[in-house]
Formats: C-alpha cells, sequence, structure tokens
C-alpha cells in the first residue's frame, strides 16, 4: 500500500488511501525521556514511526566561542559543562589536547590519578545512564538503586576537590592536587561493594522477561553501518567492533592497566546494554589496579602552564614597570604556545571524545572543536528507529546514551 | 469573616506548600542535581514533592539548566501551561544570569522570560542547596494571602 | 529446556520482587537534610567569603587582580587605589556576583595570601537576585559566619596549599602554607 | 440487610446509607492507598517517602487533596469541552457504581444482584469510556494515543478476564458474588485459586492490565506519552483519574479475593493449622486479602519494567486467552468429575 515519493529533499509516504494522513508528533523538547532537550519530529503511523527527524541545538551555549576568549587553564571549567555526567573524561581529554599541543607530560602519579578518576566517572556516567534508560523503559526501582550508588562516587569527588559534578580537577600537566590516602582506601573498600550492586541491578533486568522482550532485536545496527554512522563507545562495541581509544591509542596510565573491552554480538539495545554493565566491572577492575600500583611523586608537571597564563611572553624587567608594561607588552610579543593545530581523543563515557585546537602561537585557542559523541550519535537515531514503536524510540534513545550539553555545545 | 478566610488561607496555604508538584523540565547540568534531589539519598517525596511530567498538573517550575535563547519560547510556554497557582524557582549559576555562558546564544538569567521567585546559586547546586531552595518557596508560599479561587491573582508581574 | 522451566516458573520475576523486597526492609539511604545536616568535606566549593585578617581586622586581600583576571565567568568586580610612594594598592571595593559564580575555585588557586575562599555553605538562595551580588562587606560578613560555626583553630582550605604540587610551581608564600588563625 | 420493611423510603433510606457508607470507607481507602503506596515503594527504593507533612507524612493525601481542589482548572482552547469535563466523572462513576455488587462480608451487600460477576464486568468495560473521551477530547496528540492505547488493551484483557471468570462461575454454579464465596468454602481445598491456577494468575495478570497499573500501564507511560490521557487535566479532574486508578484497583483486589481466595471465610486446612484465626471478623479477613493483593500491585510496579504496546496485546490474544480457555475446560473436566 505504501510508496514512496521524493518530495523537497525527504522521504515522505504517500499511501493510495486519500484519507491516509501520518500523524506528527513533536516529541521534545520538553519530554521526560528525551534526556534533556532534543527535540524529534516523528511521523507515525499508528504507533510505528515511518519517518523521524532529530532537532539540536536547543542547548547550544557556545563554549566554543567562548573557548575563543579565555586562556588555555581557563577553558577547562567549561569543558565540565560539555557531557556534564563525566566531567573528569572531559577535563582529561582537553587537558591532554593541550599538554599534546606544548609537549608536556604529567607525572606518573598524576597520569594514575586522572586514570582513577575517570574511570570513577565512566562509572557514574554509566550509572546514570542505565537509571535512566530502565526509568525510560518502566523500571523505576533501578533509577532509585543506580542514583544511591552514584550518590557515593559523588561523594568521592567531593572528597577529592570539592565539587560533585563540575569537578575541574584534572589540569594540564596532570591532576590539580593530591589525593588524600583515606578518600583511596574509601573508594579501595567501594569497589567489592560496587560488583554486588552491579550483580543487583542484573537480578533486576538482565533476566526479566519484560526487560528482555523490550531490548533484544530493538534498535539493530551492524557494525559496518554502526561505523559508517561513526559510532563510538559502547554504542559501536555493542555491535561487535571492538574499538576503544584507551586500547588503541592508549594515553595516561591506560598502557599500564589490565582491563578488557567487552564487545557484543548483535548490535542491538539488549548488548549495548551488556557492553555497559561490563565495562562498569572493567573500570572497577582498572580502579583497583591505579590504587594498589599508584606511584609516589608530584601530581603535576613544572612545565604545566600557570591558571593565570599570559595571552603572549612578556619581557617584563624591573625597569620598564608602570605605563611601559603595556608597550612590552604589544610589541615584544612571542608565541608561547607551539603554533599548529592538533586533535587528541580519549575514550570518554559515550565515546570517542575528541579536542580539536588550532593555535596561533597566543595563550588562548584560535579554534577548538569539540567531537562530542553525543552529535554523532544522534545521525544515528532514524537508522535505528526506523519501523519501531514509540516505545522502542524511547529506549533506543536511552540506549545511545545521549547528553545534551555535549551534543550542542 | 475576616478571620475565615485568614484561617482557610492558612489551610489552602499549607496544602500547597505541602505538595508541591514540580515539573520535569530539566535543561542542563543542574537536571542530574535536580534527578540526584529526588533520588534515594535525598528524597524530595519526603517533603511530598513529586515531579509531574505535565506541566498542566504541576505548580513549581524548576528551571535547571542554561536558557538559551532557542528553548526561550518553549520555557515560556511551558509556564503558560502550567495552571494556576504556579512558582518558578531558578535553579543555578546559568538559570538566574546566566553564568559563566555570557555568549550570543544564552539568556542572561530567566528572569528575562518569566516571573523567578526563588534563586538558587551555586554551578550545580547541591541536591541539598535544591532542597533548601524549596523549602525557601515552601515559607513563601506560607506567607501569601488570599491567593485562591475568585481573589486568585492571575495577572503576569514581569 | 532448563531455561523454558524458569520461564514458565517465573524465576525471573519471583527474583526481581525478592531483590524489592530485600531492600524494603533495609534502612534506607535516605538523610533528611534539614533536620540531619548533611557532612560537607573541607573545602567543598561553596559560598564566597573575603577572609578578615586577625590582626587588622579588615581583608586580607592585596588588590593584585588575580582573581579577576583567571575568573573563567568574569564575575569578580575589583576597584582599588595605589598609593603613588610606596607603590601599595589599597581596596575600595570587592564585589561578587554570586549567581554567575561557576565555583571552579581558580580564585582560591591564585590568590597570592589566600584572601578569598570558597566556604563550605551552601544553604544561601534567596528570593531576590541583589541579595545573591555579594560586595566587600557581605563576604566579610560571610567569613564571620562560617568561622562562627568552624571548630578547629586554624582554618586552611586545599586550594590555598596545593598539596601535591611541584615546589617550583608555588610562590613564596604559598611554599610556606597559608593559615588563618581563628582562636587562640 | 434484607428488606424488613416494605416502605419505599425506607428502603431507599437504607441503601442511602449503605452507599454512604460503603462511599466513604472506599475513598478513604484510596485516598491512604497513594500515601502507603508513596511509601512502601519509597521503602523499596532505600529512600523514606513523604514524611514532612503531618506526623510521618500522613496528612499527604489531605493536602494533596486540598491543593488540587483550589487549583486552576484548565480548559484546553483545543479540547471539546463538554467532553473534557464529562470524562472523568464517567470513568470515577463505573468505577464506583461497580462496588454496588460487592459484598464485604455474609450480610453486608448493597444490592443483591444475582448477575454480580456480569454487573461488574460490564462496568469495567463501560470505565474504558471515560478514559477515551478523556483522550479524544483533550486535542492532544499525547491523550488521543494514550486514549487509544487503553481502549485498545481494556477491550482486549476483558476477554481473557471474563473467561477466567466462567472458569469460577462454572465451579460455583452461580453468577452472584455471594453466593461464589459460599460455594467456595465449601469446595473441596477451600479456595479456587489452587484447583483453578492457571484461571487465578490469568486473572491476576488481566486484574493488572485492567487497572492500567505497571508493568501495563501504557496508557500512561510517564516516558512515552509525558502522561497519556491525562496529559492535558489538571486540578481536581485529574485528582478524579486518580481516584478512579485507585478505586479500580481496590474492586480488582475484591473480585480476586472473592473468586479466587474464597472472601471473607477461610479454607478449613488454615483453619486446622491454625484454630485461632477463626475468631478474626469475616470483613477483617477479606480486608487482608485485599490489602495483600494492593500490596502486590504497589510491589510489582516497583520492581518491573513497562511492556511494549504490540507485546501487552499479542500477551493477551496469544497467551492469555488460550489459557483461559485450558482453564474453562479443566474446570469441566474437573466438575464432570465431581470435584
Amino acid at each position: 500500500m505504501l510508496e514512496k515519493r521524493l518530495s523537497s529533499n525527504k522521504y515522505i509516504y504517500y499511501p493510495q488511501d486519500p484519507f491516509y494522513s501520518p500523524l506528527e508528533i513533536q516529541m521534545g523538547p520538553q519530554h521526560p525521556s528525551t534526556h534533556g532537550v532534543l527535540k524529534l519530529k516523528l511521523l507515525l503511523e499508528g504507533e510505528k514511526i515511518i519517518d523521524l527527524e532529530p532537532t539540536i541545538g536547543f542547548l547550544h551555549r557556545g563554549i566554543e566561542k567562548l573557548a575563543e576568549n579565555l586562556n588555555y587553564a581557563q577553558v577547562l571549567p567549561l569543558t565540565d559543562r560539555l557531557d556534564y555526567i563525566s566531567a573528569m573524561n572531559n577535563n582529561t581529554g582537553y587537558a591532554l589536547a593541550v599538554e599534546r599541543l606544548l609537549g608536556i607530560e604529567p607525572p606518573p602519579r598524576g597520569k594514575y590519578l586522572r586514570t582513577l578518576v575517570c574511570e570513577l566517572a565512566r562509572i557514574s556516567s554509566h550509572l546514570l545512564w542505565l537509571a535512566t534508560h530502565a526509568l525510560d523503559i518502566g523500571a523505576m526501582t533501578v533509577f532509585l538503586y543506580c542514583f544511591r550508588e552514584r550518590e557515593e562516587i559523588l561523594n568521592f569527588f567531593e572528597k577529592i576537590c570539592g565539587a560533585r559534578l563540575t569537578v575541574s580537577y584534572p589540569r594540564i600537566g596532570g591532576v590539580r592536587l593530591d589525593i588524600e590516602d583515606q578518600v583511596l582506601e574509601e573508594i579501595y573498600n567501594f569497589i567489592p561493594k560496587m560488583h554486588e550492586k552491579i550483580e543487583e541491578y542484573e537480578g533486576l533486568l538482565s533476566e526479566n522477561r519484560i526487560w528482555l522482550d523490550r531490548t533484544v532485536g530493538v534498535g539493530v545496527i551492524s557494525g559496518e553501518e554502526a561505523l559508517a554512522y561513526g559510532l563510538t563507545g559502547p554504542s559501536l562495541r555493542g555491535s561487535g567492533i571492538a574499538y576503544d581509544v584507551r586500547k588503541h591509542f592508549p594515553y595516561d596510565a591506560y598502557s599500564e592497566v589490565d582491563f578488557e573491552v567487552p564487545i557484543g554480538k548483535n548490535g542491538d539495545t539488549y548488548d549495548r546494554y551488556w557492553c555497559r554493565l561490563q565495562e562498569m566491572r572493567q573500570s572497577l577492575k582498572i580502579i583497583k589496579q591505579c590504587i594498589e600500583n599508584l606511584p609516589e611523586g608530584p601530581v603535576s608537571s613544572e612545565l604545566s602552564p600557570d591558571l593565570d597564563m599570559p595571552l603572549y611572553k612578556r619581557a617584563i624587567t624591573a625597569e620598564s614597570w608602570g605605563e611601559s608594561a603595556f608597550i612590552s607588552f604589544l610589541t615584544e610579543s612571542a608565541p608561547i604556545v607551539p603554533k599548529g593545530e592538533l586533535y587528541s581523543a580519549v575514550e570518554g563515557a559515550k565515546g570517542e571524545l575528541g579536542f580539536y585546537i588550532v593555535s596561533d602561537g597566543s595563550g588562548r585557542p584560535y579554534r577548538l572543536h569539540i567531537r562530542s559523541p553525543s552529535f554523532i550519535h544522534i545521525s544515528a537515531l532514524k537508522k535505528l528507529s526506523h519501523n519501531h514503536l514509540i516505545a522502542d524510540l524511547v529506549a533506543i534513545i536511552g540506549t545511545l546514551d545521549i547528553v545534551m550539553g555535549e551534543c550542542d555545545r | 469573616m475576616e478571620l475565615i478566610l485568614g484561617k482557610l488561607d492558612d489551610l489552602i496555604n499549607w496544602a500547597r506548600s505541602g505538595s508541591i508538584w514540580p515539573v520535569t523540565f530539566g535543561l542542563a547540568c543542574c537536571a542530574i542535581e535536580m534527578m540526584a534531589a529526588g533520588a534515594s539519598r535525598n528524597d524530595l517525596d519526603r517533603f511530598g514533592i513529586i515531579f509531574r511530567a505535565s506541566p498542566r498538573q504541576a505548580d513549581c517550575l524548576i528551571v535547571a539548566g542554561t536558557l538559551t535563547y532557542k528553548m526561550a519560547p518553549i520555557l515560556r510556554r511551558v509556564y503558560d501551561q502550567m495552571s494556576y497557582p504556579r512558582w518558578v524557582i531558578a535553579m543555578g549559576s546559568c538559570a538566574c544570569t546566566g553564568g559563566v555562558f555570557r555568549t550570543y546564544a544564552t539568556v542572561q538569567g530567566v528572569d528575562q522570560i518569566v516571573p523567578v521567585d526563588i534563586y538558587v546559586p551555586g554551578c550545580p547546586p547541591r541536591p541539598e542547596a535544591l532542597i533548601e531552595g524549596l523549602l525557601e518557596l515552601r515559607k513563601k508560599i506560607r506567607e501569601e494571602k488570599r491567593n485562591w479561587g475568585p481573589y486568585a491573582r492571575k495577572e503576569i508581574k514581569l | 529446556m532448563k531455561k523454558e522451566i524458569k520461564y514458565l516458573l517465573f524465576k525471573d520475576l519471583i527474583k526481581g520482587l525478592s531483590i524489592t523486597l530485600k531492600n524494603f526492609f533495609k534502612t534506607p539511604v535516605t538523610v533528611q537534610y534539614p533536620k540531619e545536616k548533611v557532612k560537607l568535606y573541607p573545602s567543598f566549593r561553596g559560598r564566597h567569603a573575603l577572609v578578615r585578617d586577625p590582626l587588622t581586622g579588615d581583608a586580607k586581600c592585596v588588590a593584585c587582580l588575580k582573581c579577576q583576571q583567571v575568573c573563567p565567568s568574569r564575575c569578580i568586580d575589583i576597584n582599588y587605589t595605589t598609593d603613588l610612594e610606596t607603590g601599595a594598592r589599597k581596596l575600595i571595593s570587592y564585589k561578587i556576583e554570586a549567581l554567575r559564580c561557576i565555583y571552579c575555585g581558580y580564585c582560591e588557586e591564585v590568590c597570592p595570601v589566600g584572601a578569598i575562599v570558597l566556604t563550605e555553605w551552601f544553604e544561601y538562595s534567596s528570593r531576590n537576585k541583589e541579595a545573591l551580588i555579594f560586595d566587600k562587606e557581605a563576604l566579610l560578613k560571610n567569613w564571620d559566619e562560617f568561622i562562627h560555626s568552624y571548630p578547629e583553630k586554624v582554618y586552611t582550605n586545599k586550594y590555598w596549599n596545593l598539596k601535591g604540587i611541584p615546589e617550583s610551581n608555588k610562590s613564596a608564600l604559598k611554599r610556606e602554607g597559608i593559615y588563618v588563625k581563628i582562636k587562640d | 440487610m434484607g428488606l424488613s420493611n416494605n416502605s419505599l423510603l425506607f428502603y431507599l433510606f437504607i441503601t442511602f446509607a449503605e452507599i454512604m457508607v460503603v462511599l466513604g470507607i472506599i475513598l478513604l481507602h484510596a485516598a491512604y492507598t497513594v500515601y502507603i503506596e508513596r511509601k512502601v515503594i519509597g521503602r523499596m527504593q532505600a529512600r523514606l517517602g513523604p514524611m514532612e507533612v503531618g506526623p510521618y507524612g500522613l496528612l499527604q493525601p489531605l493536602a494533596d487533596l486540598i491543593k488540587l481542589l483550589f487549583k486552576e482548572d484548565i480548559l484546553p482552547r483545543d479540547s471539546h469541552k463538554t467532553l473534557f469535563q464529562i470524562a472523568p466523572l464517567v470513568l470515577l462513576a463505573c468505577a464506583i457504581a461497580n462496588l454496588s455488587v460487592i459484598p464485604f462480608n455474609p450480610s453486608f451487600l448493597i444490592a443483591d444482584v444475582n448477575l454480580g460477576v456480569l454487573v461488574v464486568l460490564a462496568l469495567a468495560s463501560l470505565g474504558v469510556y471515560g478514559i477515551i473521551l478523556a483522550g479524544y477530547s483533550s486535542g492532544s496528540k499525547y491523550s488521543l494515543l494514550g486514549g487509544l492505547r487503553s481502549a485498545a488493551q481494556v477491550l482486549s484483557y476483558e476477554i481473557p478476564l471474563g473467561l477466567s471468570l466462567a472458569g469460577v462461575i462454572l465451579a460455583a454454579e452461580s453468577f452472584s458474588l455471594k453466593d461464589i464465596v459460599e460455594a467456595q468454602a465449601q469446595s473441596l481445598l477451600g479456595v479456587y485459586a489452587l484447583p483453578q491456577f492457571l484461571g487465578f494468575i490469568v486473572f491476576l495478570i488481566c486484574a493488572f492490565a485492567e487497572t492500567n497499573r505497571a508493568p501495563f500501564d501504557l496508557p500512561e507511560a510517564e516516558s512515552e506519552l509525558v502522561a497519556g490521557y491525562i496529559t492535558e487535566y489538571s486540578g481536581f479532574r485529574m485528582g478524579l483519574f486518580f481516584l478512579a486508578e485507585y478505586i479500580s484497583m481496590y474492586i480488582m483486589s475484591l473480585l480476586i479475593a472473592l473468586c479466587y481466595l474464597g472472601g471473607w471465610s477461610l479454607p478449613w486446612w488454615l483453619i486446622a493449622l491454625f484454630p485461632f484465626l477463626q475468631a478474626l471478623p469475616p470483613t477483617l479477613v477479606l480486608a487482608l486479602k485485599v490489602y495483600f493483593f494492593i500490596f502486590l500491585f504497589i510491589w510489582v510496579r516497583a520492581t518491573f519494567p513497562r511492556y511494549r504496546f504490540d507485546q501487552l496485546m499479542s500477551m493477551s490474544w496469544k497467551i492469555l486467552l488460550p489459557l483461559s480457555l485450558i482453564n474453562f475446560m479443566w474446570v469441566a473436566i474437573l466438575k464432570r468429575g465431581g470435584l
């Protein structure tokens, strides 16, 4: 009955029936299950989705533009607000990019601490993902259980650096301040407890027939297609492709710790769910190794730039203090950062989080571009949800783990 | 008469302050802390606060996160859809003033769009800070007079 | 076959039900916030305060403008005068727009004398915006309020004395460590 | 309480009084079930539930009620005004009318209809009109989808529900709920839940679906359809929907308790094991059974995810319907065998 007709660059279905018209629904931007402010224009036939068009930009805050007006150190707190669920990973990604640009290397303790907090952040991000994903599918208790454990991780963050979400803990050339032994011990004791809790979530979901009915075979994407769409992270690994920046392009202490990359088989919602649960276990393993092998020493490199790093190197002498300081600043400007461009990626909780920096030699990035996994994952939404029901769409949005702060930037 | 109305005021304000139902209007980072405030450790349900997905059934709008110019009309619409009486809490720096995002895309304070009752500072505020803000709102509701039935003040102060 | 039997016996559902029932009899993790105060860890980045120098009774700030310079959200506004003879600066006004602050702690970190601090105080929501623009007096008052209930004799902040940072990256005063003596 | 006086006025007065008593009790129950639900789910989720309004949050339902009464009642511009206003009343009326044929103990029954089970089934399916009207008249697409879902769901689950009840009717040889309880008490095992286990399970699942409770709460699936058919309702009209939902929960629990668990009577083997149970008043026995099922409703809501719409429908037609037929045949065989 359905015939495809090309109209205004879009496929629209025109059945023969003159009284037929598909139901058009604007889902979002204020909708409980779009994970923030994603807007989806749905064309429904009954409850079946025949067309879907995501609209983004409702949280475009101009972070990239803002970064051009701040020096390299000041941009770091802004990266907290990208993927606000795993701020540590963003900070590390940005710090790593600038480190590679400046050619500095954090000391071993700094590297290990960064790995440690990144994995903690990954667990907290996956917990939030599981919470909202389960809530979307209707299991509201899992939501609260996940937040219960997440709260403990956030407590660790608070003990480490004094903030829960927007941590700004890693810095260019290491981490901001050392961690206390007592906190390390608490984190170490938390690991077996967390393993138990993961079992509990699995008990509630993994075998549950309703959960299986809702997730197995929903939103299937093959490995090749996933690669073609540019999916990364657990969304790609669920389709059976073991690409992980931590393994392929190791940074920080990842080359020195032992962990596995869990991969799924079918590329459906259940496999992605399974992958993330296994990843939490692997993260716990990494954290354990990090704490056991934590080296002594400083946490930050001696070469790491100051927070008030200048725009240009100033040749200010004691004599020239006063009015002439400005003159020397304008005339004797020498680059303090190597000129050039650089792309550097880390494995964020959602996927490959890349920072592309163009430097013109000044203390500010000339251009900062962020390759955010959420933005790319949204593009696969149409493919994943084709011919599924609204209820599946909710599960699919959940499984892609979209954070709009990162997507819109 | 005045006495009876006063007592009725007290009763209604007590009921309203005891069951503030906020609409889920999560925009950015603060939404996560808002969820955390509703979760086990802080449990907003203790105060009779349960999140409603539909603005029609909500009493309170917690603007949690950065409001952009693209989102501003939607905020206004959600506010207009809410049934009277309604209150607004601006949660976090971004919602209060625009915060760090002094850019072309961000509304510098939601009070340009909707009247705000309580400002909760923090970036993002701790869940406890949000609860404190809600308690402040509760205090504010209890101070109201003749805000029901034919007396209800429906004009919008902006 | 085993799987089918399990399926028919609702084993998966019973497992889920037993988990929720088990939690039903456990003690809830809820902290009843206004009644039970939450325990904040040292150096939580909360409300701003200017440290009152116990010797002079005035703010410790030396108007070096470093905090104003590093603040990513540009929420600090400082006015000062310079004594032409000695070159010393004198603070006229110090204003923080608390609603713009993003609580990154950079100001604490760069302050060479430990004059500004983000206190462990988060309960300051307000009905009007103006009350949350702190001027110098308000900031000093915040400090007094904070320190009034502070249990220990000496106050120090993690961000004043960053632990684990190489010594060469610290200024002279910071190498010795910055403390404020509150009580004798 | 039969007809002791032939005076019509007296009869009307007595009936009115009975209705008031039952209504009062059920409204109180419905209001406090909301509170209990929040408390129980809270505990299951490792939190506390209402605590601050009144001691232990006991005044919470009262606060909610007063607040909803004094809230603005919005009529959306695109809505069909009359239908929009009538819909919750239709739903509530159907839910409450069910109570008239349900016996609460051997002697208390508002209307002793000898086709009690059929009345309940009929009213339960009439109630869906309220939901359809709400969905249709709201002028919102989410409401419309919610209404459609609900209509399909309730109509489909009516059939296995009715068929599983047919087993009970066959076994008891009566349509009257009172007779069913009495026949049950004299049957071999004392409760129908044991010989008709299949029917019991089917009925239980259908009860969840009929009341639109989790895991079948698709019409108001919050993550998909915002609030389903009540998306556009505000103030006390929304409260009426809630009330109707909780009352229908009670009616379904009462039905299960009456038809499958022996109502106010206890099975002989339980009394043989614990003789002191005989001292319990019949209404309390029934109430305890009902409370257990209310707890089950809440417990299940706290635990399970939500079914998808097509899975829900196929479950009704492909699994529950054949199962209820098998149950019916099994009961017929039992009956033939003289058990």
